[in-house]
């Protein structure tokens, strides 16, 4: 476990001097817009990952707690009483709150039925949004832009600043969720997706803890928000519509929900698509459409999970006896899918 | 809220009459399309996203229809067909992969279909409004009903929704196909070993719950604005009559569906500010305290 | 049953055939043949292989190799529906009747005409035959005992008029009693010459209903011969059979 | 803030742009050398609202194209660079910093609607670019000192604009026919309620005798409107104010005809009169009263008919509202360039367009000015007119004097603390 953590922070902290360096390599403006996307809806879909590919719960209102931690943290720091790590913190806080809240209804539902109730309640938080103007600015969204007072020496008006400070706090985040990830906890949960009577019989208290993974996924999510409100300095419905639910989960189908890392490949994926379709095209409707058919159809799976299986298959084939080294790979991909 | 108006309205006829017949005016062609997602749902075990796709294209396939031909009844047909055509090519190709596969690789196959389709009309029939037009037999004046008054197009729409209904009742209840599709829902290996053809029959029923939707579209068009992605609201509505209902059960989804055109109705009356948060509402009450549904059989 | 065309071959034949699941090989090289008329029992011990025989002539586990033969046409490879139609009635174990259908309704899902058209069995001649299913044919087939149940899904599958009927362990978690008149309706069937292979564990129901038995062992057949003349071999029976 | 940081600002941002699009494989000419100038339009191009995108694009097509044709602006030629935002506002910021950073776009219209023009108007704060928001009409966007940015404009019609008129029209008829019992049947967001709130406020200022009976606010896109209808048939207003627009208008008329719900109640309605809406609704009722959006006949000038015969035969539609007011900011653009002798900076030709007047076809009198205190439009027709059942579907445009709205707004502001 230690070792594990040790291994994580080192390549934790590789990935963001990567992160750190690529716009100072390549100093373009749009690159960094580009990986701030990729950051804000990767930690989006890593975070509903938590949900799907590790606990199997389908939820088809995360957009919720995105938008969430957007509008607190933007009607915070628009009331221009708290500075900004205070109020992502309350933002945080809050959107816990909410998904406690919400989750000790939901996660008592199975299947399919989990799945419409979460998406009522986004419906339902949406709609709020979009009635309750004097305070959201109804369909307009947060007017006016979100101030951005330095703190600590850190002034976030400047767009290279915002970007390192997006990918820091991008970092951390990862860093949390890998933790759970490898924890008993994480195995608790992957044991309740693959067979929730026998994690029953075991004695794990199964709503519990799909209780505790949802609100953990709710509070990463609204640090996404908190990301994109920070970057387009403003707070919109959308944040909380269902396509934005409906992006997080095409996002993590498209990279792969066994792969930890896959939600944010399927993320990259998918803005690069975005990016290149919209430009050449208007009918992206069109080719996204028959990209999704092909990935789905084709590959059957995430992009990260065909390349690990694809791996996998390929070291079994090399080699036949299994040395123990050899033979902890499959059995964690078998462990994992 | 406004409750002695309410009061007021349930006590007088021609108030009640009027709100009691928008109810099943607005609740019909929801029941059309939420009982081809339920009956789609009960016998394959899918849910189809796309199913107001189809609902559109009903639409647009009955607008051509009608804009070539003249003639409503074609355009009903065309509107029915088509859609179910579609359906079936959509079944047999992408959607068959799917079966059995996590719900994730049928909503991302769905949402495929929403996005292509939505293109597609664009392309074909532009990206500004089109109605289709009252045909010359309706255009008369609302029927008075003991001082309410009821358009003779809708006292149409709902007498076909309701017949079709009743017809889909019968179909499942009482005919060999019937009692052969609810078999199949239950137990698909066994039907298959009784020397049925399976795939076929769940294209077939695929099919059908396409030509409700489409029916349902074709039915709106008259009186409802055509738009690329004009499905989604109403697909977002059946999911809720749907559930409602209980998923998989078409009484449940008539249930619910007058339950919900009631709600709208005498809600705009009660609670004009409220309406669409009490079905959402409606919608979160029911998944709670009865998972599976008014009148749903399967547990959640 | 009107006559098949060619009196001379088997109804059924299976040669050769290996079945595989996934990378586990259960059936090696299997041999079987019924001809019209015969009650033939497979017998064999628990996972010897007789429920994969049968998923192997029904369609449902198409075999890797060999051939599955219904008067001399080739059936292996077809459809489960296609087996179905021409002429294999397959009754799995179990007792799979439509739980929410009426006793009647399960019998009109199972009605079709058989390979050649015919439409021998009616439900009314179902009653006739299986007149404890009469008196209950509007009841739920889900409220029925375990061997009603058995009886309505042999019925069921006699309404496809099959040219030859496979029972996979009819008698399996039945009482006593009912094993005796499930034992009592396969022999009124043989006496319909009916065309039946009957798998099963409890070979004493098998030595009363069959005219012939084959046993298999490990996914092999290891024995083949008519009823008395495996009543007579005792090594066999306490080999493979374990009395 | 100084002019010459701005300057500087942009040159290295266009360096930066120029170094990026060789990384992105993506071989445009960027930068003030280029003979071409790339004008960037974020707009709605796919879904229900699809034909704002599609006509403002037309419209900006048209009138660059003939710029173009008669020889561009001292040899450089306008083009324009559209991209879809899907009606999400931040996806509409995010295409609006990739027009500027990546495409190379000097100057941006922003073809949005109300909630992604607020989007890209953050935007342009950030990267001081010029632009001209063409499709958002909530007043606040300009008329708010605080959103105050310094080089964008709006050339749109202004909700109090349109408050105005209407409630000047509406009190008109209603004292001359006595219609005192009113209901309002608009959609529940922003812009609905604000458009409505807006509507009343002036009508009771001009009529006090109005009295608001009900007031139904049905979803955005909702595709029924029958329980809203049934419901006025309860009421029996004598009016009815609708700010309902696009198809969601034409089904509530179409569904209303069913009720024969107009013969009995006069219908105010501010967005009816613009030619899709007035061409897909099949029997369009006679005598609706509603305000201009646009009118081949009006202003009767025949620049204006040139422009629709130009526009249709482009768009293969009759020109929108939307398509109005993209073709004036073509023009505004173009005029501004021409001032500028092509240089594209944003305070450039943002010093440029404070206060600039234009003559067009499309002003009600001569000219159309885009006001230097608050950079929005004024001078553009702000009438109301009557339905007829066949082309061209609306008539009897009665025009409201600019000098009574100008006195209103300016009245206006200061009540809502923006003057």
């Amino acid at each position: 476990m230690r070792a594990g953590l040790m291994r994580d922070l080192g390549l934790g902290l590789i990935g963001l001097v990567l992160l750190l360096a690529l716009p100072a390599l390549f100093p373009h403006p749009s690159l960094r817009d580009f990986l701030i996307y990729v950051i804000a809806y990767g930690l989006l879909a890593m975070s509903l990952n938590l949900l799907v590919g590790l606990t199997g719960l389908v939820s088809f209102g995360h957009a919720a707690y995105f938008a969430s931690g957007a509008y607190v943290f933007g009607l915070l720091m628009q009331g221009g009483a708290v500075s900004i790590p205070v109020a992502m913190l309350a933002a945080v806080g809050g959107t816990a709150l909410l998904a406690l809240v919400i989750g000790a209804i939901c996660v008592r539902l199975k299947e399919i039925y989990f799945s419409f109730i979460t998406l009522a309640f986004q419906m339902f938080i949406h709609s709020i949004i979009l009635t309750w103007v004097d305070l959201t600015g109804g369909d307009q969204g947060l007017r006016g832009g979100i101030p951005r007072p330095p703190f600590l020496g850190i002034d976030l008006g400047d767009a290279g600043t915002l970007y390192a400070f997006c990918a820091v706090v991008f970092v951390a985040c990862l860093l949390v969720m890998r933790q759970v990830w490898q924890s008993p906890f994480g195995y608790t949960l992957r044991m309740i997706r693959d067979n929730p009577a026998r994690a029953n019989f075991l004695g794990v208290d199964v709503v519990r803890m799909k209780l505790g993974v949802f609100v953990l996924a709710g509070t990463m999510a609204s640090v996404a928000g908190i990301i994109m409100a920070l970057f387009v300095s403003g707070a919109f419905p959308e944040f909380g519509f269902w396509t934005t639910s409906g992006e997080a989960i095409f996002m993590i189908m498209l990279g792969g929900t066994q792969v930890f890392l896959g939600p944010v490949i399927g993320a990259f994926l998918l803005q690069l698509l975005n990016h290149y379709v919209t430009i050449w095209t208007h009918h992206h409707g069109l080719v996204l459409g028959i990209v999704i058919l092909a990935i789905v159809l084709g590959l059957r799976r995430g992009v990260a999970d065909y390349a690990m299986a694809w791996l996998a298959d390929r070291r079994a084939a090399a080699a036949p006896p299994a040395t123990p080294a050899k033979a902890a790979a499959p059995a964690e991909t078998k462990a994992a899918g | 809220m406004n409750l002695d108006v309410l009061a007021g309205c349930v006590a007088t006829a021609s108030c009640f009459v009027t709100q009691v017949s928008t109810g099943l005016i607005v609740g019909m062609l929801l029941f059309l399309v939420a009982s081809g997602l339920s009956l789609i749902f009960g016998v394959l075990g899918v849910v189809n996203f796309a199913h107001g796709v189809f609902y559109m294209l009903g639409a647009y396939f009955a607008f051509a229809a009608y804009e070539a031909t003249g003639s409503f009844v074609l355009a009903l047909l065309a509107g029915a067909a088509g859609a179910g055509l579609v359906g079936i090519v959509f079944e047999r190709f992408f959607m068959s992969r799917v079966y059995g596969k996590d719900l994730l690789m049928q909503l991302l196959v769905c949402y495929a279909a929403i996005l292509i389709c939505d293109d597609l009309v664009k392309i074909v029939f532009g990206a500004d409004y089109k109605l289709m037009g009252m045909p010359e037999a309706f255009a008369t004046a609302p029927v008075e009903v003991l001082g309410g008054f009821i358009p003779g197009y809708y006292i149409f729409m709902v007498g076909m929704a309701l017949g079709i209904g009743a017809v889909l009742w019968l179909g499942i209840n009482r005919t060999r196909l019937g009692k052969i599709i609810r078999a199949l829902a239950i137990n698909p290996q066994m039907v298959g070993a009784l020397g049925i053809n399976t795939r076929l029959l769940y294209a077939g029923v695929f099919g059908m719950g396409c030509v409700l939707a489409g029916t349902a579209g074709a039915l709106a068009a008259p009186v409802r604005t055509l738009t690329p992605g004009m499905g989604l609201s109403v697909l977002i509505e059946s999911f809720i009559v749907t559930v409602i209902g209980g998923m998989g059960s078409i009484p449940g989804a008539l249930v619910a569906a007058i339950l919900i055109g009631l709600t709208r109705a005498f809600g705009a009356i009660g609670f004009p500010l409220f309406t669409d948060g009490l079905m959402f509402a409606l919608m979160g009450l029911v998944l709670i305290l009865r998972p599976s549904g008014l009148l749903g059989a399967r547990t959640a | 049953m009107s006559a098949p065309p060619n009196p001379g071959v088997p109804i059924l034949e299976v040669k050769g055939t290996d079945v595989f699941y996934g990378a586990s090989q259960i059936l090696f090289g299997i041999d079987l043949a019924v001809a019209r008329g015969q009650t033939m029992a497979l017998l064999g011990r628990n996972g010897a292989g007789k429920s994969t025989t049968f998923k192997a002539i029904a369609g449902i586990a198409p075999p890797r190799r060999g051939q599955v033969l219904l008067s001399g046409a080739a059936v292996s490879g077809k459809a489960p529906y296609l087996v179905a139609r021409a002429g294999i009635g397959y009754v799995p174990e179990d007792r799979q009747v439509f739980p929410e259908h009426t006793v009647e309704d399960n019998l009109i899902v199972g009605a079709k005409a058989g390979p050649r058209g015919d439409r021998h069995w009616t439900a009314e001649r179902i009653y006739e035959v299986f007149p404890l299913l009469a008196g209950m044919r509007h009841r739920m087939a889900g409220r029925l005992s375990g061997g009603e149940q058995q009886m309505l899904t042999i019925a069921r599958t006699l309404m496809g008029n099959p040219d030859i009927l496979l029972l996979d362990e009819p008698s399996e978690g039945l009482a006593p009693i009912i094993v005796r008149a499930i034992g009592d309706l396969i022999r009124t069937l043989r006496g319909m010459s009916v065309t039946i292979l009957i798998a099963e564990q409890n070979m004493h129901f098998c030595l009363g209903v069959a005219t012939h038995a084959t046993v298999i062992d490990k996914g092999q057949v290891v024995y083949s011969a008519g009823i008395d003349e495996l009543r007579g071999n005792d090594a066999i029976l306490q080999r493979y059979l374990a009395v | 803030m100084s002019n010459g940081a701005n300057v500087t600002g942009r040159r290295v941002l266009l360096g930066g742009a120029a170094a990026g699009a060789a990384m992105l494989a993506m071989p445009r000419i960027a930068g003030a050398q280029a003979k071409v100038i790339r004008v960037g339009m974020p707009t709605i191009l796919s879904g229900r609202v699809a034909i704002l995108g599609t006509s403002s694009r037309a419209a900006v097509q048209y009138a660059f194209g003939r710029i173009n044709e008669a020889g561009g602006l001292g040899g450089r030629t306008l083009q324009l660079v559209e991209r879809d935002s899907k009606g999400r506002p931040d996806e509409a910021a995010k295409v609006t910093r990739d027009l500027i950073n990546n495409d190379g776009c000097e100057i941006i219209i922003d073809g949005e609607a109300s909630s992604g023009g607020f989007a890209v108007h953050e935007v342009v704060r950030d990267l001081p670019v010029l632009c001209i928001h063409t499709n958002s009409e909530t007043s606040s966007l300009t008329a708010d000192p605080k959103l105050h940015v310094k080089t964008a404009f709006r050339c749109a019609r202004q909700g109090i604009h349109d408050a105005v008129a209407g409630g000047v029209y509406a009190s008109g008829i209603s004292k001359q026919r006595g219609l005192k019992r009113w209901m309002t049947c608009s959609p529940d967001y922003a812009y609905g309620r604000d458009n409505t709130a807006e509507f009343l406020e002036f009508a009771k200022m001009y009529d006090p005798a109005i009295e608001v009976v009900d007031q139904v606010w049905p979803r955005l896109f909702a595709p029924d409107y029958t329980e809203n209808i049934t419901k006025a048939l309860q009421v029996k207003p004598q009016a009815m104010y609708s700010a309902l627009w696009g198809g969601d208008l034409v089904s509530f008329i179409e569904q209303s005809n069913l009720y024969r719900l107009f013969p009995n109640v006069a219908l105010f309605s501010s967005s009816l009169g613009d030619p899709p809406v007035l061409t897909a609704i099949k029997q369009l009722p006679a005598g609706l009263h509603t305000a201009y959006r646009y009118n081949r006949n009006y202003p009767e000038k025949p620049a204006n008919t040139a422009f629709a015969d130009g526009f249709t035969a482009l768009a293969k539609h009759e020109p929108t509202n939307w398509a109005w007011q993209n073709y004036v900011a073509a023009q505004f653009i173009a005029e501004a360039l021409k001032r500028t002798n092509g240089r594209t900076e944003g305070a450039a030709l943002a010093a440029e367009l404070k206060g600039m007047q234009i003559s067009s076809g499309l002003a009600v009198e001569e000219k159309l000015t885009l006001r230097d205190t608050d950079h929005t439009l004024i001078g553009y027709p702000t009438a109301w007119g009557r339905t007829v059942p066949k082309a061209p579907f609306v008539e009897d445009f009665a025009p409201i004097p600019w000098s009574q709205i100008l006195e209103m707004e300016t009245q206006w502001k200061k009540q809502k603390g923006y003057a």
